[in-house]
């Protein structure tokens, strides 16, 4: 028998041994990290609307509070996306001639409603209800981030399962006074006492079984 | 025989025709105060790596160490998911339900010892090695079938070109060879 | 003159397979006013265009023939785009969110609405009420303020939600398999009844006093006009029976909360017919024995199959239905009926010991005790019952009777033969078959389907395109409860009001509706009709108040039927029993007793599937239909 | 080495040249027509394996006779079998190296071989019996982005470790024995190509005292891990079946019970492969009477075990006192799956006592024959297990009957034609019997030197 490689194969044999690991693990590494990125989640991407409305403008600018449109937001499970003639009950009077406007007046004129993407989006298989978190002392700001400061609205979380068992598994961490749920700016100085006081004040159950999202 | 080489050889190496032979010529050789010795047997020969001196493997501390390793990581992970990361209540049994984690404790320790075994096995044999200088001889292809053969490094302190396949044509080889490095 | 062929024939009235223009002119030639047509195909009515609107729409839903379907096609890819990727690192398409342009008062999103309405089965309501979520209905429960079920429902009103979204419901008006209008339809009939007299309604039981108003408008704008009621699961000798016990129709209710005893002759009272839910609830609030009443309530029942109620029983005879008013003579006697004569052979197998220990409990319970007759059994058992129910003194206690709650109470099955009669001797012009399937449900040897193509002008509404359908020129899809104005009366005769909580999906018509079409004023909408009638009856003063009211409540307070003061006649009844006696009591032969299934009732549910996965009392049978034959029956004895 | 009146186990004359040389040209010539036509013949099963497996994708797992209260069918049955399949090779490897008996070493090759594929097809049907098997890796813990685990306090998750353990171990100790026969056609090859594709797998195995003594070591210690190993395999399937609470599956016995029906069931395979092969390639010389004679034994051993847990099951069914249990029993023996019961005592309880006989033992045809039967009577046992414990549910109401349709069959059938397609590939690439342990043997089972012998 003659040599059938070469000396350099020998290199070449152990670094492909070493970069088949490697590889595999660089794999995994994108698949996991591709999956808690914003193309998976969209997180932080601004979704295109048929009316540029502006939370920034609306909310830090003039001072309107969450609840004149998403009024339901206490009572039910969905928050409630406002009707044409809310955003009429201003828009009537002041930029009333605003082209950008003129989808908000065709539906208050026609009926016809506007027809905005959704942009917090749970998979059809979770049931999740407003009411309940609010009533609990969970702010808005604690999921859909500073929407004062979004100029265009963007989804400010992962919404991914592990994002909601992080609050679930310790709520003391994420909870606020009532008072405080509409507040944007709210930063607690000692969130983990206050916290703990505001689980036993509210009888916070944070649930954990599947049963309670997954029904 | 062996051509004239330009480099430097790797080693001289004597072809044997069977394995009492070739465990007399590593005593021969060890005798004349040869050290650095290599046999290739088509089978595994314990008294051939016992005369060469090699008795005892690293191997079983590696294993015992891999599954000391799997073990733990397999209790642990357990441990860990459910009752720190994923407490679940099932049925009332407690979290750390430790009967019920041994069976898999069991896999990993043995999974892990295993591949250790293999992989302390290869890493302990400088596997892997497709090129070896001995490959350049054409005969050494029946080291894997009936033939036994015995390598002296040509850095044995004692080694001398000329003395040393002297030495090794006296054993009574079939042949003696060259190993170009 | 439109041609009216027989829809049967439709292919081969236009066998031409190419589009000339003589066909084309000789369809342009008899038609008035505008007319319009897609494609020259269509008005030629070539055969390829006939083929294409039944492939467009199929009339009994066969899928397309051969190959891979477009259905499979699509799983296909969806799936194989599924496995394109790692599930887990898809993202979620976007989605739209669609708010009101002008949100509706008192409507929280996520949050469901209720409104209080009513089913009609065998022409008897049930008070409901509807979940509405965003102005999608999606449960129905019974309405609790409801006199008549107290809040209970039944599974047919459970299932019926599903109903409403049926894919397969007939969706669209056509005239010989061809998609037409409803002001065609109004325009076509319209011009055809005015000049014909010999009109025909063939209807279900009917108890809605709006659609009796209405129908009787048309019987008298028509004087050759007929009215007919049909139902398969027919009550009729329920009729019947009081007929002959008390010279009269009276509906029959039972208070079980005042009744220590009962008799159930062949009667499934808790499952089973228009009060069961009800009664369900009275008879077993004496069950749990709460301190006002130490002693439990006690049910003999005999039965001619194993029933829900006969379970319940303490005491349980099976009887062949042959044997019923032999046993129901025997046991008028047994109570001490004047003259009742018992026949000689009714005590068989030991059945004897039996009725004398019923009756004597009877007996010790005058004035709280009831016999209860199956609504199928004999118009005899029925007679009967009443009579020992007299002679117990349980009339104006246990056993209140009324006027009758329907519209137009008597022998179905002899009104449908009459109807027969009139079309086989070619006497009807127009057949209107209203929410009915007599093609399908009709008894055999009245050859329905033959002599109905004898009609020269047949129209159909139905919530599917049936059996019936198949054989009319007509067919309008009807509206489903949830999305029609209506009314009927409940068990206990309370005007139940039915309102829509959906606007049509398909445009369906109800039955009000469509007989408006025959009178005077024309077509006009169920909920013109149902207000107009109720504004006459209800009297203007203050009537939007009591409106709302009665809308908001789901039926009108205070309106179940009053108990009449009547008697049976004790002399009638023992004729009835020596009559009885006169007849064999131990026939040959083997008794065969039809009854409704359980969860599909007369076949009219058979689309829905959760009545079809419902198990059925006591067989457990789901999507099956069985005949019941008992383990002794089946040994050949009885066949020699 | 020889006892008086025993069959040798290599037939007299061979020398380590000729042992290699024979067993290395099957693998280096060409394969002889019959290879082609049974390959081809598998292949085709292979085929049809796929086509019901995409089948299964696309429509999901209602195309099986699944039903309720049958809601585990021929899925785990198959596993079950296979899994019991692959238990020879490990055992006659690592049980059998630990015990020195050397007979084992002309047929520890492919009955490894056999086993890493009989776990292949075994691992097969809880992939893809999960309903979504693009999802089956969720049975693995690793971090998710819904951050949740799998439940260890359930057997089916033990089963999922122990199966993937068994199947890496194997395809080690396999390799690892592979290596230096790798070495070998390294050596004989002359293709190119061949040279190169063996000279990376045998990764410069050169023979050396060094390699040999780390190699020994190591072979011993997998060895030793192996046979722990191969124990808990069947034992943790059988508490798949022993931890729930139905008659008929909640038994102590079960996990003995199963390891043997799993040698029982696996030497039974060995014997059905290794007697056509030992005819069709000429290996009468290495795979010898004596072979054939001692894996007999081990099966009529097996088998009696196997028998002892059935009147086990029936006894403790009686004291127990336990209802159910009583009315399992019952039903096995009355009920309508009772022909599969009778037709399972056949094939392992009556067959097997053939082999007390030593003409059976010594005969292939009949040994081949009595492994036929034990093949379809341990499927059969799998059968009974799951269906008749299944179909007749703790109320009346609820019961019901099952039969795997065409779809359940294809997976079957085409699963026996992966494993034998598979198998031929082996034979086709790879030395179906250990050259260097055969060189190893030789020596002390010839009456003279072989030594002498020059080539």
């Amino acid at each position: 028998m003659s040599q059938i490689f070469k000396p350099s194969t020998n290199t070449l044999a152990r670094v492909s041994m070493f970069g088949a690991i490697f590889f595999l693990a660089i794999l995994a590494w994108v698949l996991v990290t591709l999956n808690r990125s914003s193309l998976a989640t969209r997180q932080g991407i601004v979704l295109q609307q048929p009316v540029p409305f502006s939370h920034d403008h609306h909310v830090a600018g003039l001072g309107i509070s969450c609840l004149y449109c998403h009024t339901t937001v206490e009572e039910s499970s969905f928050a409630g996306i406002p009707p044409s003639a809310t955003c009429m009950n201003c828009h009537k009077l002041i930029w009333n001639e605003s082209p950008m406007l003129e989808p908000v007046r065709e539906s208050y004129r026609t009926g016809r409603p506007i027809e905005w993407t959704r942009v917090h989006d749970l998979p059809d298989f979770v049931y999740f209800d407003h009411s309940i978190h609010v009533a609990k002392g969970i702010g808005c700001a604690s999921c859909h981030g500073r929407v004062d400061q979004m100029p265009l609205m963007y989804q400010a979380e992962s919404l991914q399962m592990e994002w909601c068992l992080e609050c679930h598994r310790a709520p003391e961490m994420f909870i606020r006074p009532r008072t405080e749920i509409y507040n944007m700016e709210w930063v607690s100085t000692d969130q983990e006492t206050e916290g703990a006081r505001l689980i036993a004040d509210y009888r916070v159950q944070s649930k954990l079984s599947c049963s309670v999202c997954h029904r | 025989m062996s051509k004239a080489a330009t480099k430097p050889e790797f080693a001289l190496m004597a072809e044997f025709r069977s394995s009492r032979e070739l465990l007399h010529a590593i005593e021969q050789s060890q005798a004349a105060g040869y050290t650095q010795l290599e046999a290739y047997t088509p089978y595994p020969i314990e008294e051939v790596w016992e005369a060469l001196g090699q008795h005892k493997s690293k191997l079983p501390l590696i294993v015992l160490i891999g599954g000391i390793v799997g073990a733990f990581t397999g209790y642990l992970l357990q441990y860990w998911v459910s009752v720190i990361n994923y407490p679940v209540n099932v049925g009332g049994r407690p979290l750390h339900s430790w009967v019920s984690f041994i069976p898999v404790t069991f896999e990993t320790t043995i999974l892990f010892a295993a591949g250790a075994a293999v992989l302390g096995m290869f890493a302990l044999n400088r596997l892997p090695m497709p090129y070896h200088p001995v490959f350049n001889v054409p005969r050494f292809a029946l080291a894997s079938r009936d033939r036994y053969f015995l390598a002296i490094g040509s850095w044995d302190p004692k080694y001398d070109r000329r003395a040393t396949e002297e030495f090794l044509l006296g054993l009574d080889p079939f042949e003696v060879n060259e190993v170009a490095s | 003159m439109t041609k009216f062929d027989h829809p049967a024939e439709v292919p081969s009235t236009s066998r031409r397979s190419r589009i000339d223009l003589a066909s084309m002119r000789e369809h342009l030639q008899d038609a008035r006013g505008p007319r319009f047509w897609r494609s020259l195909d269509e008005l030629a009515e070539t055969e390829e265009f006939q083929e294409l609107l039944h492939r467009e729409f199929p009339e009994m839903g066969v899928e397309l023939p051969g190959g891979v379907s477009r259905r499979r096609f699509v799983q296909l890819m969806s799936a194989s785009l599924a496995l394109g990727g790692l599930t887990a690192c898809t993202r979620q398409p976007l989605e739209k969110i669609v708010p009101y342009a002008q949100q509706p008062e008192s409507l929280v999103p996520g949050r469901p609405l209720y409104f209080a309405t009513s089913m009609t089965l065998g022409g008897v309501a049930s008070g409901l009420l509807a979940e509405s979520h965003m102005g999608r209905p999606t449960k129905v429960e019974g309405n609790p303020e409801h006199p008549a079920s107290l809040g209970a429902t039944d599974l047919f009103a459970q299932a019926s939600v599903l109903s409403l979204y049926d894919p397969d419901r007939s969706q669209v008006i056509t005239n010989l398999n061809r998609i037409r209008s409803w002001s065609a339809f109004v325009e076509d009939t319209r011009r055809e009844t005015l000049a014909s007299t010999r009109l025909r309604l063939l209807t279900g039981t009917v108890t809605s006093p709006s659609v009796a108003a209405i129908a009787q408008q048309v019987l008298s704008e028509h004087p050759q006009a007929r009215w007919h009621q049909y139902d398969a699961v027919t009550r009729e000798n329920v009729v019947a029976g009081a007929e002959m016990a008390f010279g009269e129709v009276v509906a029959t209710r039972y208070d079980f909360a005042r009744a220590d005893v009962v008799v159930a002759l062949d009667a499934d009272f808790l499952t089973t017919g228009p009060g069961a839910v009800r009664y369900a609830r009275d008879f077993m609030s004496r069950r749990r024995a709460p301190v006002d009443h130490p002693e439990m309530n006690r049910l003999y029942a005999v039965e001619s199959m194993p029933t829900a109620t006969g379970t319940v029983a303490d005491h349980r005879l099976p009887l062949r239905p042959s044997q019923l008013a032999g046993f129901a003579a025997a046991l008028a006697a047994e109570v001490g009926l004047p003259d009742a004569v018992a026949p000689a052979g009714a005590d068989v197998g030991g059945q004897g010991e039996w009725l004398r220990a019923a009756a004597r409990d009877l007996q010790a319970h005058r004035g709280s005790s009831a016999v209860v007759a199956g609504d199928y059994a004999p118009a005899e058992v029925h007679a009967l019952a009443h009579a020992i129910n007299g002679h117990l003194e349980n009339i104006g206690r246990t056993v209140i009777h009324t006027a009758p709650l329907e519209a137009m109470p008597g022998d179905q099955t002899a009104s449908l033969a009459s109807l027969v009669d009139d079309m086989a001797a070619g006497e009807v012009d127009i057949l209107v078959m209203l929410q009915c399937n007599p093609v399908y449900d009709a008894p055999v040897d009245l050859d329905f389907t033959t002599v109905l193509r004898q009609v020269g002008r047949r129209i159909h509404l139905g919530l599917y395109r049936n059996e019936t359908s198949e054989h009319c020129h007509w067919h309008i899809p009807a509206a489903h409860y949830l999305e029609s104005w209506d009314d009927a009366r409940a068990h206990d005769g309370t005007i139940s009001l039915t309102q829509p909580l959906i606007e049509p999906l398909y445009d369906g018509k109800t039955v009000a509706e469509v007989l408006s079409v025959f009178t005077e004023e024309g077509s006009r909408s169920a909920h013109g009709l149902l207000r107009s009638y109720w504004q006459g009856v209800l009297g203007e003063s203050g009537f939007e108040t009591r409106w709302r009211k009665a809308l908001h409540d789901g039926f009108i307070a205070d309106s179940a039927l009053p108990p009449t003061g009547v008697t049976p006649g004790t002399e009638a009844a023992a004729e009835t029993t020596a009559l009885i006696a006169g007849t064999d009591q131990i026939p040959d032969g083997v008794d065969l007793a039809f009854r409704p299934d359980p969860t599909i009732y007369d076949g009219r549910f058979s689309n829905n599937g959760w009545l079809q996965e419902c198990p059925k009392p006591l067989t457990k049978l789901t999507w099956d239909n069985a005949a019941l034959v008992s383990p002794v029956s089946r040994t050949p004895r009885w066949s020699r | 080495m020889t006892a008086p009146g025993k069959p040798p186990i290599v037939a007299p004359g061979h020398t380590p040249g000729s042992v290699t040389d024979q067993i290395s040209s099957i693998v280096l010539t060409r394969m002889p027509r019959w290879w082609w036509a049974a390959f081809g013949a598998s292949f085709a099963l292979v085929m049809m394996l796929l086509y019901a497996l995409t089948k299964l994708v696309f429509e999901g797992t209602g195309i099986w006779g699944l039903n309720i209260p049958v809601g585990w069918g021929f899925a785990i049955i198959n596993f079950v079998w296979w899994i019991g399949i692959g238990h020879a090779g490990t055992l006659i490897s690592a049980i059998l190296l630990l015990l020195r008996q050397e007979w084992r070493t002309s047929i520890n090759r492919f009955a490894e071989a056999m086993t890493l594929f009989a776990v292949a097809c075994a691992g097969l049907f809880p992939l893809i019996h999960v309903g979504r098997p693009w999802l089956a890796y969720w049975l693995l813990p690793y971090p998710n982005t819904m951050d949740i685990w799998p439940q260890f306090r359930s057997p089916l998750v033990w089963d999922v470790f122990a199966v993937t353990t068994y199947a890496t171990v194997s395809l080690l100790f396999w390799y690892v024995g592979l290596v230096p026969d790798l070495a070998t056609l390294r050596d004989r090859a002359r293709q190119r190509l061949a040279k190169i594709t063996y000279g990376f797998l045998s990764m410069g195995w050169r023979g050396s005292a060094t390699h040999w003594h780390n190699y020994e070591t190591a072979y011993l210690l997998l060895a030793g891990l192996a046979t722990p190993l191969v124990v808990s395999v069947h034992t943790v399937v059988s508490f798949d079946f022993a931890v729930g609470q139905l008659p008929g599956w909640h038994a102590t016995i079960f996990p003995p019970y199963f390891v043997a029906g799993a040698i029982f069931a696996g030497f039974a395979m060995v014997i059905t492969l290794a007697v056509p092969l030992r005819t069709l390639f000429d290996l009468k010389d290495f795979i010898t009477i004596r072979h054939l004679q001692n894996m007999g034994k081990v099966m009529l051993a097996t088998g009696l075990i196997v028998a002892y847990g059935y009147v086990i099951e029936i006894f403790m069914a009686w004291y127990s006192g336990n209802w159910f249990e009583e009315f399992m029993i019952l039903n096995r023996i009355q009920g309508p799956y009772r022909m599969q019961w009778y037709a399972l005592l056949l094939c392992n309880v009556l067959a097997p006592q053939l082999l007390w006989i030593k003409r059976v033992r010594s005969t292939p045809a009949l040994l081949f024959v009595v492994a036929m039967f034990v093949n379809v009577g341990m499927w059969l046992e799998r059968f009974v297990i799951v269906v008749t414990s299944l179909h007749r549910d703790f109320l009346p109401s609820s019961w019901g009957m099952y039969a795997g349709t065409r779809w359940d069959w294809a997976i079957f059938v085409g699963s026996i034609g992966l494993f034998l397609a598979l198998l031929f590939l082996f034979i086709r690439f790879l030395p179906m019997i250990s050259i260097f342990e055969m060189r190893t043997i030789v020596p002390k089972t010839q009456a003279r030197e072989p030594d002498e012998v020059s080539p």
